[in-house]
């Protein structure tokens, strides 16, 4: 793997000709449109000239509206009268060009991998995955709601990005860690990373960021039974108020439905997140709900990411970012209910 | 049924809907009467076309409604229950069936008339249409100044440009001889002409109008579109004066010894009317005698005119001549003081009293009907409707001068009389449509048809109706569509039910002019076709289009694709509804036993229902007993003896005293009321008649009542009349105090009855003792009507009245068991005292406190004063909003006998109708609530105005679909979305609405 | 789609009320008022049928301005639905001004069955009013715009 | 000396333990305490023994009426859709409550979704609940670590500060411009009922963006709902917002799509306060659950003042008076209505 040494100044030169050839993105710190005009939401478009600035912990907002965005076209038609194609369904035309998204928490680039397991053979997922480069930052410092390591990843872990940048006294080191990452570093003159560098990066992998998932493991050979039957989830439902705000805020729940909206005669089918908070999500046409009570869809949502989606996949479908914990309106601690779980073995 | 008018139509439209075939003899064009000259209604203001026109509509519609207009009753023989009519029909030169009324024929006529429709004012055609609201909705050509008609080969441009082919100079008069049971006459009155009241200026001075005139002024279907403008020369007047009682009250140069009624709130009316059209400052005055404002929510309709700027004068006004600022007039009149005034104003309206028309009194003449002093018809005192002839009724101001509320009320009591005659033959002489049956188009795709019509050059001058018919075939769900030069015409219409049957369409849009007008006529066309009626739209591009964009064909023509595409958008939604029905249990419930629950429970049971008539108390007959005799003296008590006598022992009449109801449920048609006993009774219909009661005087009202033994109320008195107390002769001197608790803060109404009342009892002691000092302690004396006469007789006996306001109420005390009464008269301006002994009050009538217990049984509604409140003040005044209750009598408001009587028979015509069907119809667009939506707020109840929305046990909202009418307001408010309207949802709706942007 | 062009032609939805309003503008058609033809009437029951969801879902559907008008105060058909409706819409109205949705965008109403003429006027203020505000952009969906900026994001 | 919220808490726990014990409720509404500063957790109490984890801090911020429907269904003996009503009295419910929270649960009474004699208002009264985002921001991006609550004082602490901030600054806006500090229904008093703020102007912020163009206030709305992510927190969180089916997840029509389109957001809470219009009052809960931290509020706000403006109707004050849209006057005011030609005969 190549490893090259950065300055700040460096650094801001790359993003100035990255953004020259593609789009290239940094997050916001401050309240930012959901949408605004050709960005995702909470991230902005930069074209160089302005110094990237990173708060602690993770970014404000995921990076998986990039891949999964909110919402995503899939069909257009037109049902203008008289028109010669009216009903006719037709796939939008989409931008390959790259895109390229900088300051990602090495949290956030796991999610994407995390995300990739169930939708390997979405084509819209695998697009925008295929056109977008992930830029990362390493964590010297966490916050107190992160836990990342116990998921399974660490805060200076590479994962997932295709450059992983890491702090060094007087800058960065990058590794390019994947083709993507090697065509935004060609051409740029870059002297290599000094051992001593990479050793010092190595040695913090290995003693404070370690991945260490063991204890929560056991939970993917305990009986599903007993945890889906735990007494827990009966207050922990009791408080839920059953908002999406988890959902939405969380870079690995990917949930969506699929609508079609009509205005002036134009219509388009969309993909658009759906949250299994929701009563509507799990509703079937008939009236019936098999997850009608509050409870149920509370149960099923840390179940899902806790058991259910390991049982299929391996990993849990949580990468630590702590982003739930922060914003969850009533407090719903999914360490604690990590915790709670693990006593009902 | 002779005349056309508001009270024509009612008991027209009463009787062909209780099983009866009703001829409707009209003189004139088109039915509507003085009703449709009206701009506002009082008390309410409301739009006198916009209450009027559903009923002339429904009446044109009538399938058991023969329609005979210009036509008069020229002969009639025979007996009561099978005389033989004999009407003759003028011809209207335009054929009514071919007819379109486009109008093109007024447009293109060259002859100018005067609009009679508009009092004078301006200018029609001699082909014409009276009014746009007319029913029938056929021109017609006027054969005193039509120049084709009087010389022929002359003119004819009306012939040329009818599309229709409508125009016939050759038609002629018809005769229809007609087997009718019964004749009712509604001949309405004639306004007086005030030319010969040189005083007034009318007819010399332009910009002094009659009422009516000023009525057409102020109505926005008038010569001047509703913007207030004097004749002289245009200008918004800013004062103006009415003169009140002109041609009424005035035996010396009218000999019109009655009041006319209504001329008072109709000045009032017209006042704040005027105010709310002026721009900018109005000063209106009245010039008056006595403010008669003795009806329901008049008073406060005066208080408020008091309150709103509009000034009163008490004082007749001596001349009206020509002021120096040209068309301006100067008023000359005395004031109470004595002091000699002048006013200047820009124009006077001159209250015109109601008279007996020339026509009336030559019906009269020709039927040998009995006219009273006043030559209008005679009626008796306990049959208000009945002639002197036994099988000819009538009704409205042609039996006395009346407001519509009493017109209407006695149309119905009117119809109730017919109908009891005709009982044995109701259905018989009716006819009844029969439909094939309907396609059941459940889960099929939609098959919309598009009709678009040209309406002969109405729509196609100017919307390319070939362009919107072949945008129509690309609409979703529309599988043909065709233009059509009449859609409505009888062979379109034909052609549409084989191009239904034959295309096998499920849902047909017709793109022509108003569904207000047409919607029934297609409607029945998809039932011809099998089809449900509901699966029906339409596109108004003639009224809403062609009409009002007549410069601009393009946008017009876009204009009328989207409203085609909107109407199919929304027709593709709808859905086949039911024709709602309720089974009706034949029997009613009358809830009191006095002149008014007796006289309804009666007509009914006379037309075969059978009747409960429960009575609180032990007895029946209730106020009327305590009364001694009415203005014309005739005494009640005889009357309610043989009234209870014929009650007590008919066959169909079960009456339960001592008996009050402790609950109700059910709607129209089924009713199940539970007695105090523990009963329960199961009817279809119910009669409020629960009665009021005298205001028992307290505070600054009780003038020593209760302490002092000479002081007593009007009712006590009348007490002593029947009881023959000899001691009445004896007093030297009585004193009566009106209004004793009416028209003040608390109870802000005039009780009606008590000046009436309260002269006949002086004039009865002034029989008693001819010697006897009377004075009236009054504050206007409302004798109206007929009643005037009594006023009149009054002061001829010598009975003194002294006015008083409420600022000078009399002071009443006693000295050694002596009264002393101070008041002040204000046209001498000095203090009176008298020394009576006795003193009469005329004590206000009030509801009774279990009115509104009884009214939330029945779900119907009080007034603030706490009478029932009608559904409607003034064209259902016996009906509630909640259907299949009635109400009648003082639990309305205070009456005197003869309107009670009036009123009671009224209501049992009117629930008569629903027992005269095994089922009646209910709505078909009904609210409908998806119960998993439901969050049981009860918003949709609280904004039902029917009563139709409730929570079920589970807090669920359900819909009783009897009564709901279809208004929308539970949809609108619902916030989840859990009530809808069937057809009229959001999904019909909305999808109109994005059809337009498509 | 080019709205900006000249001869832009504002549409309007005008929920009339059967009673009164729609009577009303059949009576402007009987006596040939002429007013402008950017109206697309929508019959409804009673103005208290229509509700804020229909009002800013026509928005929505780009209905350059809207009209809702039902029977004065006092004369509903249906007793007192207008009544209702009245502080509903109060309240909508103020609240679409506070948010800055034009004045004049959305508009209410009383017209009589006699008031033809006043119809005809009243569409004619409306429409005047909406003109001179352009085409409506505010809380108006644009499916086209959406799209391009997802295309690319 | 305790503080008053240790007071109340101590108060509250009392009571709660009381009520359970006595059977008088099968379940008591509260707080217990957080996982993070500045954070608590609703709390469904049902046993006496369980009365130690309730607790009242300045952080108390959601309207526990939200939770009071559910709660009471949940004591109610189970039972199937066919099954009958069981017969007697069913079980009550205490609940802590606050000026607007008790405020809530009246509408909740008005709109028949709680039953008052099921109810067991612990009535508190509100010295005003801290904003934790009005904290955060005063911190910048320094982690906040623990804070400690005076009376009047918070110590905020951190990795490496400590400082000490007065409490009222960062209250929440709502709180701050409360007019019904105190519980209007109460059943058992809890601690000393609090002073009413004595606001000049309880809409204040409504007047000050009134002030702006038109112009003006379209460009707060539009940068104001722009961040919402339609995670429904807002709606969720709102005791009135109880609709099984909300409009936005209505079909046929669809009011509102549902992605995040500006138009669709915009319209969802615009439709959202409308539908609070005459009820909200004003307890800030769906202000401050919002993840994005939208004001909206201020639309809510807007209502209530055109409310009480041009009906006299404060939301919530008396359980047997009808809502605000559910009742008219004859002579309400039309003003909406001017300049429209045949428009506005009866106004006045």
């Amino acid at each position: 793997m190549k490893v090259f040494k950065v300055s700040s100044v460096e650094l801001d030169a790359m993003m100035q000709e990255w953004s020259k050839v593609h789009r290239v993105y940094a997050p916001v710190l401050a309240k930012q449109p959901a949408t605004s005009s050709d960005c995702a939401p909470g991230w902005r478009r930069v074209d160089g000239g302005s110094a990237l600035t990173l708060s602690t912990g993770p970014t404000p907002a995921s990076v998986k509206s990039f891949f999964f965005p909110q919402p995503e076209t899939l069909l257009t038609y037109t049902l203008e009268n008289n028109h010669p194609d009216k009903g006719l369904m037709r796939e939008p035309a989409k931008s390959k060009k790259m895109q390229v998204v900088v300051g990602v928490r090495p949290c956030d680039a796991r999610s994407v991998l995390l995300n990739n397991l169930p939708y390997q053979e979405d084509p819209f997922f695998q697009a925008n995955r295929q056109r977008t480069a992930l830029v990362g930052f390493t964590c010297e410092q966490t916050l107190s709601t992160c836990f990342c390591s116990q998921m399974g990843g660490s805060p200076f872990g590479s994962e997932g990005l295709d450059l992983a940048f890491s702090r060094t006294q007087d800058g960065f080191i990058v590794e390019v860690g994947t083709a993507k990452g090697e065509v935004l570093m060609a051409g740029l003159d870059l002297a290599p990373a000094e051992e001593s560098e990479i050793s010092a990066l190595a040695s913090r992998r290995s003693t404070g960021g370690k991945a260490d998932a063991t204890e929560l493991d056991t939970l993917k050979g305990s009986e599903l039974g007993r945890l889906y039957d735990a007494p827990m989830w009966k207050s922990l439902g009791e408080s839920c108020i059953n908002c999406g705000a988890c959902t939405f805020i969380c870079p690995t729940c990917y949930c969506f439905d699929i609508q079609d909206e009509v205005v002036r005669g134009q219509g388009r089918r969309i993909r658009y997140w759906d949250s299994c908070m929701f009563p509507l999500y799990s509703l079937h046409t008939s009236g019936h709900n098999p997850r009608g009570q509050k409870v149920q869809r509370t149960r099923n949502r840390f179940l899902h990411k806790l058991k259910y989606f390991p049982d299929r996949f391996g990993p849990f479908s949580c990468v630590g970012c702590g982003r739930c914990v922060q914003d969850c309106p009533v407090n719903i601690d999914i360490r604690e209910v990590m915790s709670d779980l693990l006593a009902v073995e | 049924m002779i005349g056309g008018g508001i009270a024509g139509v009612q008991a027209a439209l009463d009787l062909a809907n209780s099983g009866f075939l009703v001829h409707l003899v009209e003189g004139t064009t088109s039915i509507g009467g003085k009703m449709s000259q009206l701009d506002k209604t009082f008390p309410t203001n409301d739009c006198s076309a916009c209450i009027l026109s559903p009923k002339l509509v429904e009446c044109g519609r009538h399938f058991n409604i023969n329609l005979l207009t210009l036509s008069d009753l020229i002969a009639l023989e025979g007996e009561p229950g099978s005389f033989k009519a004999v009407v003759r029909q003028r011809p209207r030169y335009i054929d009514p069936e071919k007819c379109i009324a486009c109008g093109l024929c007024a447009e293109k006529c060259p002859k100018k008339v005067s609009n009679v429709f508009n009092e004078g004012i301006g200018e029609r055609k001699a082909a014409y249409l009276s009014y746009p609201q007319a029913v029938p909705l056929k021109y017609a050509l006027d054969p005193d100044h039509c120049i084709g008609i009087n010389k022929p080969g002359r003119c004819g441009v009306c012939a040329k440009v009818c599309p229709a082919g409508a125009i016939n100079f050759d038609d002629t008069a018809k005769e229809h001889v007609l087997e009718v049971g019964s004749v009712v006459l509604a001949l309405g009155f004639s306004p007086y002409d005030p030319s010969s009241l040189d005083f007034t200026g009318y007819g010399r001075l332009p910009n002094v109008v009659t009422a009516m005139e000023f009525e057409r002024l102020l109505s926005p279907s008038g010569p001047c579109m509703g913007h207030m403008e004097r004749p002289s020369d245009g200008r918004e007047p800013k004062r103006i004066a009415w003169l009140q009682c002109v041609g009424s009250r005035d035996i010396n140069r009218v000999g019109h010894p009655y009041c006319s009624s209504i001329c008072c709130m109709f000045a009032l009316k017209q006042a704040v009317i005027a105010k709310e059209h002026a721009h900018g400052e109005f000063e209106p005055s009245i010039f008056y005698m006595d403010m008669r404002t003795h009806g329901k929510g008049f008073e406060n309709y005066y208080n408020r005119a008091k309150d709103n700027g509009v000034h009163f004068h008490r004082a007749r006004v001596h001349s009206v001549i020509p002021a120096a600022d040209p068309g301006n007039l100067q008023l000359r009149y005395v004031d109470e003081q004595g002091q000699v005034n002048f006013g200047e104003f820009d124009m006077v309206v001159l209250s015109t009293g109601l008279q007996v028309g020339k026509q009336t009194l030559a019906m009269a003449e020709m039927l040998g009907l009995e006219l009273d002093a006043d030559n209008f018809i005679k009626t008796d005192s306990f049959n208000p409707v009945a002639t002197s002839r036994p099988g000819i009724y009538v009704c409205g101001a042609a039996s006395e001068p009346k407001d519509i509320p009493q017109s209407v009320m006695e149309a119905s009591a009117a119809a109730a009389e017919a109908g009891q005659i005709m009982a044995p033959a109701r259905w018989s002489e009716t006819s009844k449509k029969v439909y094939p049956a309907e396609m059941n188009i459940h889960a099929q795709a939609p098959r919309i048809g598009v009709f678009v019509c040209h309406c002969g050059i109405n729509i196609s001058s100017v919307v390319d109706v070939e362009a919107v018919a072949a945008h129509a075939k690309n609409l979703d769900g529309v599988v043909f569509s065709q233009c059509n030069l009449f859609t409505c015409s009888q062979d379109t219409i034909n052609q549409m039910v084989s191009i239904i049957k034959e295309q096998g369409l499920n849902r047909v849009v017709v793109a022509s002019c108003s569904p207000r007008t047409h919607e029934p006529l297609f409607q029945e066309t998809l039932r011809d076709a099998g089809l449900n009626k509901f699966l029906f739209e339409m596109a108004n591009i003639r009224d809403q289009d062609s009409w009002v964009h007549q410069l601009e064909p393009e946008k017009a023509t876009a204009k009328a694709k989207d409203l085609v595409a909107m109407a199919v958008a929304r027709v593709r939604g709808e859905g086949a509804l039911p024709y709602n029905t309720v089974p009706v249990t034949k029997s009613a419930l009358v809830i009191g036993g006095g002149v008014s629950g007796m006289t309804a429970a009666l007509s009914m049971a006379e037309q075969n229902y059978p009747v409960t008539l429960i009575e609180q108390s032990e007895c029946l007959g209730g106020n009327g007993r305590k009364v001694y005799r009415n203005w014309k003296g005739d005494k009640f008590l005889p009357f309610i003896n043989e009234l209870t006598a014929r009650v007590t022992t008919h066959p169909q009449i079960s009456v339960k005293l001592n008996t009050e109801i402790s609950d109700v449920t059910g709607s129209v048609g089924k009713f199940i009321t539970t007695f105090s006993d523990g009963h329960s009774f199961e009817h279809g219909v119910a009669v409020m008649a629960v009665g009021g009661q005298a205001y028992q005087p307290e505070g600054q009202w009780q003038f020593l009542h209760g302490i002092n033994p000479h002081v007593q109320t009007l009712l006590e008195l009348d007490q002593r009349f029947i009881d023959e107390d000899a001691t009445l002769g004896e007093v030297k001197q009585a004193v009566f105090i009106h209004c004793v608790g009416s028209r003040i803060p608390e109870r802000p109404y005039c009780s009606r009855v008590c000046c009436t009342h309260a002269i006949d009892s002086a004039v009865r002691l002034k029989e008693l003792n001819p010697d006897m000092d009377v004075f009236m302690l009054y504050r206007d004396v409302r004798t109206y009507g007929q009643r005037e006469r009594l006023y009149q007789e009054a002061r001829a006996k010598g009975i003194l009245f002294i006015r008083y306001d409420l600022d000078h109420l009399p002071q009443v005390s006693e000295k050694d068991g002596q009264l002393v009464i101070h008041a002040h008269d204000p046209i001498i301006d000095a203090n009176v005292i008298i020394h009576p002994d006795m003193l009469v009050l005329a004590t206000a009538v009030q509801p009774r406190q279990q009115t509104g217990v009884l009214s939330k049984f029945f779900k119907c509604a009080v007034d603030s004063q706490g009478f029932l409140l009608e559904a409607h003040m003034k064209l259902r005044p016996v009906d509630f909003a909640t259907e299949g209750v009635f109400l009648a009598g003082l639990c309305h408001y205070p009456k005197p006998m003869e309107e009670a009587i009036a009123q009671a028979k009224a209501a049992a015509a009117r629930a008569s109708i629903i027992l005269a069907y095994d089922a009646v119809p209910a709505e078909s667009v009904t609210a409908v609530v998806t119960p998993a939506k439901c969050t049981g707020c009860g918003l949709c109840v609280a904004v039902c105005a029917y009563n139709a929305v409730s929570l079920d046990e589970n807090g669920v909202s359900t819909v009783n679909t009897s009564m709901c009418k279809g208004c929308g307001a539970c949809v609108a408010g619902c916030r989840s979305d859990a009530v809808t309207l069937k057809n009229i949802g959001n999904e019909q709706i909305m999808a109109a609405v994005d059809a337009a942007f498509m | 789609m080019t709205e900006q062009s000249t001869n832009w032609e504002p549409k309007i939805i005008a929920f009339l009320c059967n009673w009164c309003s729609y009577a009303g503008a059949d009576l402007a058609g009987v006596s040939r008022f002429q007013y402008p033809s950017n109206i697309r009437i929508v019959r409804v029951p009673c103005s208290g049928r229509v509700s804020e969801n229909m009002i800013m879902s026509a928005l929505k559907s780009g209905a350059d301005g809207i009209l809702v008008s039902g029977c004065h105060p006092g004369d509903c058909h249906y007793i007192s639905g207008n009544y209702f409706a009245r502080r509903r819409f109060a309240l909508l109205s103020n609240l679409l001004d506070f948010i800055g949705i034009e004045p004049g965008r959305v508009n209410f109403s009383w017209v009589s069955a006699s008031e033809g003429e006043q119809f005809a006027e009243v569409v004619q203020s409306v429409t005047e009013k909406v003109k001179a505000l352009g085409p409506a952009s505010r809380l108006v969906k644009k499916i086209d715009a959406l799209e391009t900026a997802l295309q690319v994001a | 000396m305790p503080t008053i919220n240790e007071t109340v808490s101590e108060e509250i726990r009392a009571q709660a333990r009381k009520l359970l014990e006595d059977g008088t409720v099968a379940a008591v509404i509260g707080y217990g305490s957080g996982s993070l500063p500045m954070t608590v957790k609703p709390l469904v109490v049902r046993s006496p023994e369980d009365c130690r984890k309730l607790i009242w801090n300045t952080f108390c911020v959601l309207n526990l009426a939200n939770y009071l429907p559910a709660t009471l269904k949940s004591v109610e003996p189970p039972r199937g859709p066919r099954d009958p009503k069981p017969e007697g009295p069913l079980p009550k419910v205490a609940i802590c409550a606050t000026g607007c929270w008790s405020r809530s649960i009246v509408v909740q009474i008005q709109e028949h979704q709680v039953a008052r004699d099921r109810v067991v208002v612990l009535g508190v009264g509100s010295r005003g609940m801290v904003s934790r985002r009005k904290v955060e921001a005063l911190f910048g991006g320094r982690e906040i670590l623990a804070v400690e609550e005076g009376d009047h004082d918070l110590i905020i602490q951190g990795a490496d500060f400590s400082e000490t901030i007065n409490r009222w600054d960062v209250v929440r806006d709502n709180c701050q411009t409360c007019t019904h500090p105190d519980p209007v229904l109460v059943d058992v008093r809890i601690g000393e009922p609090v002073s009413e703020r004595k606001n000049p102007n309880p809409f204040i912020q409504v007047d000050a963006l009134e002030q702006k163009s038109g112009d003006g206030r379209w460009a707060w709305f539009t940068e104001e709902f722009a961040t919402c992510i339609r995670c429904y927190a807002c709606r969720n969180a709102c005791p009135l917002c109880y609709c099984p089916t909300c409009f936005v997840d209505d079909a046929k029509p669809q009011w509102v799509g549902k992605s995040l389109d500006a138009v669709d957001t915009g319209l969802f809470h615009i439709l959202r306060a409308y539908h609070c219009a005459g009820r909200c009052t004003d307890c800030g809960t769906c202000e401050t659950v919002c993840p994005k931290g939208i004001n909206m509020r201020m639309l809510t706000k807007k209502l209530n003042k055109d409310v009480l403006n041009l009906y006299g109707i404060e939301a919530g004050m008396q359980p047997d008076a009808p809502l605000p849209l559910t009742t008219y006057a004859m002579d309400d005011p039309q003003q909406f209505m001017a300049n429209e030609p045949g428009s506005g005969k009866e106004g006045k």
